[in-house]
């Protein structure tokens, strides 16, 4: 019951890396009806996971998720922490459970995430805020995963889906976080967190190829 | 961006050493936790009373730790809400026999870190109770909503709980006054310009020359309508036409009436602000009792103000009445 | 222009009518001369002190009146001196037996207004003395110039005389103190922004995005010289550099350091230059015992900061630790 | 010995109404290296000398000087209140001293205005002040009359010469008043008390063409 960390690594790796190469975007994308703030507070708490890097117990998938989890929820400020915190605390549980993360695995992950950042911040599918884009692409996940498709597919398909899902977030009036505030004028524009959780995941559909490609050549 | 500025990442806590520099007798610094703590906290015969929110609106809530108000404030960098070890640590620091009162500012981020430390904290043995203040009737309030924000109504809070805390109130009794306080008081506010986050270096948004922001809040984020810019005595209208039935206020009522500054805009115009909300509202029947004119609760450099009402009793009266002795102040 | 105002030519007595409504039990309003005073004065044992200048230095002068500190301050316009007459009539309203002190920031225009009026006061038989601030080093001394510029130094000033008068100082001695304190005191001023007369209406001059006015007055006139914007720290330098070698303060002197905002800038900015300030000065073996950081004499909404320095000795500290009641408060 | 007040009067007036008209002109010139209140402290005095215009003593010319000299003096905020006010009255002391308000008396009133303006604020010619347009017309002015020149011409001259003075201020650094404290910065832009003359003198010689004109018409 200790799944290998492989896997799991590589993608917290890319999403660190991403987030703390994404600080001016996610801020502008949160300062259109935000406080601008969402790629600052995502790239200060990265910047300590990368940090801290080597020094992260790795025996197991589960364990390294934990400890990634504890710094993104106590170190992240703004509402990202917390949340972000929790979906990857969830995540750590479901991992610590499972001999090997594989793609039921991926989606069980998923699913515990999103359960996590519901409880924690109350947000319903629908409220444009993150799960917006996360939702859609668990679904996406699950279905590919069932069918038994392998895990670039998965990736490619379920990046294309986030975009997706992110850009349909445009349309929708911000029900939670500080967006919600400015009422109808909140409508016009992208939700910073589900566009950023687009952008992490094409970015991990990129980087998984390329190891691919690396492995293989 | 043209701002007094190192390293932006450095920003909050280079402000915060400033801070204690300035008052080395009575205050002290933990870098660690963006904290700023009474010397001589905690004491076990007080409760302690701890606010964290983003930085960004100072004098709140760093520059209001002291004799009579906070026994600590753990601000996260700007606009953010302090990350929950933040909290977390500011609270076991500040643990006290009577108890600790946590002030948050109702933001999500706030409630959350907040919520999430008091959790662990309770599971440590503290005894803790966290008071939620909501002030600004810019935002609807509704069962699908996330609440009101805590705006510049925060410091009549924060001064209430702080005498009754010093005078040696219980816990029990300490929230009971902050939510007293907090029911009797609301706030509005409209801004002239946006404001430059340092991290950021440019203005959160884009105002027309002679466009304003109306029920802004104090992050910087848009307010719920933009209009053309009027005359003082029509802003003092749209803000009291706000605030007054909100609650409401009433013919017969005293208040404390404070106008607050966003950050840009001169004390002098504050004044201006005052003495016209002053008349308009002695027209209605309300009379200003206690007077608060100045910055309070501000977004980083954003022009604007608001203006809040506080309904006074003896009791609030009182509390509000007693001494403190804080990081911002004149002398 | 993006300010709270109604008729611009009535800016100035609408923020006194508020500062006024503000301070009903201590403040007294004069509208006929723009004169704000203590409402118990004048007190016939103890000298009476007045300040004049043009408006938009707030909170100087006007809200700097009250126990201990001013017993009037009668204001022109926006940054035009106060008419002689104004001046005039608020000495004689103000006459005490024990004399009366006038405090000017050697503007030629104030320094005129208050000249001829001493001259008439003096003719009525009042006993009038008069007392020049100087404290800006940005201004060349020579015969054949106007003198130094009295600036945010002025408050030290206020309170030590006021301290003084308090206590029942004669006039000699209260004007032995005042010149003793002016003496010790040296500031200077850089600017971020140019600032906006409400009854111009556009700012002052054009600043680049990049720059920044190195030695600015309190008027909104330029500076010595234009340079680029760069680091806090480095401002601090230059800041330092200017006014440390000045009187000059040497290693071993106990010190009150001000940061002053000129009106744009926000408290955080202020305390992050303070906390580099106190270091930088501790570097050179400069004590830093009291501080004092915000808003004290500003430049209507120009962004930027002075630093003052004030050589402290037992008296000059207990003057200025004295307790005073004015207007610009927090509580 | 009590000068008719008919001439005076006019000339108080033109440039009573000129202040008032110029307001943002001379606040612009006073806010290149000034602070920018010069228009409006003017304005703001001789408004009150326009609104008390009909209860001024005109019994005779100086004392309806004095009167105007008592408002500018005590009323007007500003270096200019003191400087123009010292200049009305040291004028109306002249004219006090007058049974005709003549070419002769005009160059001894702008002598004693000149002498006033130096007293009260310490300036001599050169330092960019006003006093660097008076000084140039009240010496072509005391030229013409000398050569018996009628009105008209003098003034037209007066009005040529103080633009050029004013003009010429433009070189001169700032040694008085609060363009000083700019230093070398005072260089390059004219002075605007010294433009301000010029644009009075311009208005008088103006207006006293049209009232000519309208006489003889
Ligand atoms: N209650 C919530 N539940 C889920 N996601 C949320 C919630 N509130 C905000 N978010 C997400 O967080 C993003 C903003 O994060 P951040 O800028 O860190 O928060 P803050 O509003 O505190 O500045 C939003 O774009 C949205 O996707
Ligand atoms: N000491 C002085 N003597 C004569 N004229 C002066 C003196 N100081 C200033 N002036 C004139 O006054 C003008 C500025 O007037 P004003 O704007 O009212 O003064 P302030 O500098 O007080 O704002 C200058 O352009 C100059 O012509
Ligand atoms: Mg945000
Ligand atoms: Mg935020
Ligand atoms: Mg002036
Ligand atoms: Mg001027």
């Amino acid at each position: 019951m200790a799944a290998d960390v492989g896997d799991v690594e590589f993608v917290v790796r890319v999403i660190a890396q991403s987030a703390v190469e994404n600080e001016i975007y996610f801020g502008d994308l949160d300062s259109v009806v935000g406080d601008g703030d969402f790629g600052y507070s995502l790239a200060r708490g990265f910047e300590i996971v990368l940090e801290q890097w080597d020094t992260l117990d790795r025996s197991d998938a589960g364990t390294f998720l934990q400890k990634v989890a504890m710094i993104i929820a106590g170190r992240i400020g703004g509402t990202s922490g917390p949340l972000w915190g929790t979906a990857f605390l969830r995540a750590a549980t479901v991992a610590k459970s499972r001999d090997v993360i594989d793609g039921p695995a991926a989606v069980e992950m998923l699913s515990a995430a999103i359960e996590g950042i519901k409880a924690r911040g109350g947000a319903e599918v629908g409220e444009k805020t993150l799960l917006d884009a996360l939702v859609p692409v668990r679904d996406d996940v699950a279905t590919l995963v069932a069918q038994g498709l392998r895990a670039q597919a998965v990736l490619d398909s379920a990046a294309v889906t986030a975009r997706a899902a992110a850009e349909a977030t445009t349309v929708m009036q911000a029900r939670r976080g500080r967006a919600s505030y400015t009422g109808e004028r909140s409508i016009g524009s992208p939700d910073a967190g589900a566009v950023a959780v687009a952008v992490l995941i094409e970015r991990i559909a990129d980087q998984w190829s390329e190891r691919e490609a690396a492995r293989a050549g | 961006m043209k701002k007094f500025v190192n390293d932006p990442k450095q920003f909050v806590p280079q402000m915060l050493r400033g801070i204690a520099l300035a008052n080395p007798d009575t205050l002290r610094y933990v870098p660690e936790y963006n904290l700023i703590m009474r010397a001589d906290a905690p004491r076990q015969d007080k409760v302690s009373i701890i606010q964290g929110s983003g930085s960004g609106h100072e004098p709140a809530h760093v520059m209001t730790v002291g004799k009579g108000m906070l026994d600590g404030a753990c601000p996260g960098d700007v606009f953010a809400a302090p990350p929950m070890d933040y909290v977390y640590e500011s609270v076991k620091l500040l643990a006290s026999d009577k108890g600790v009162l946590l002030l948050v500012n109702n933001y999500t981020g706030d409630k959350m870190a907040f919520e999430m430390a008091q959790e662990m904290s309770s599971a440590d043995g503290i005894k803790v109770q966290t008071l939620f203040i909501n002030d600004d009737v810019a935002v609807e309030d509704s069962t699908w909503t996330v609440g009101r924000r805590g705006v510049a109504g925060n410091f009549f809070v924060m001064k209430a709980v702080g005498a009754a805390a010093e005078a040696g109130a219980d816990l029990d009794e300490v929230v009971r006054i902050g939510e007293k306080v907090n029911s009797v008081t609301r706030t509005i506010g409209i801004a002239l310009t946006a404001c430059t986050p340092p991290a950021k270096g440019s203005p959160l948004f884009d105002l027309g020359a002679d466009e304003i922001e109306v029920g802004v809040g104090i992050h910087g984020e848009p307010g719920r309508r933009r209009a053309k810019l009027v005359s003082a005595d029509e802003i003092v209208d749209e803000m009291l036409d706000a605030v007054v039935p909100d609650l409401p206020y009433t013919s017969g009522d005293s208040v404390a009436l404070m106008i607050n500054g966003l950050g840009g805009t001169p004390i002098s115009e504050l004044y201006l602000l005052f003495g016209i909300a002053h008349e308009k509202l002695a027209a209605r029947g309300i009379a200003v009792r206690r007077s608060y004119v100045g910055e309070y609760c501000t977004s980083l450099d954003m022009a604007g103000a608001s203006l809040t009402l506080v309904r006074l009793d003896p009791e609030i009266d009182a509390l509000l009445d007693a001494p403190a002795e804080i990081a911002y102040r004149v002398f």
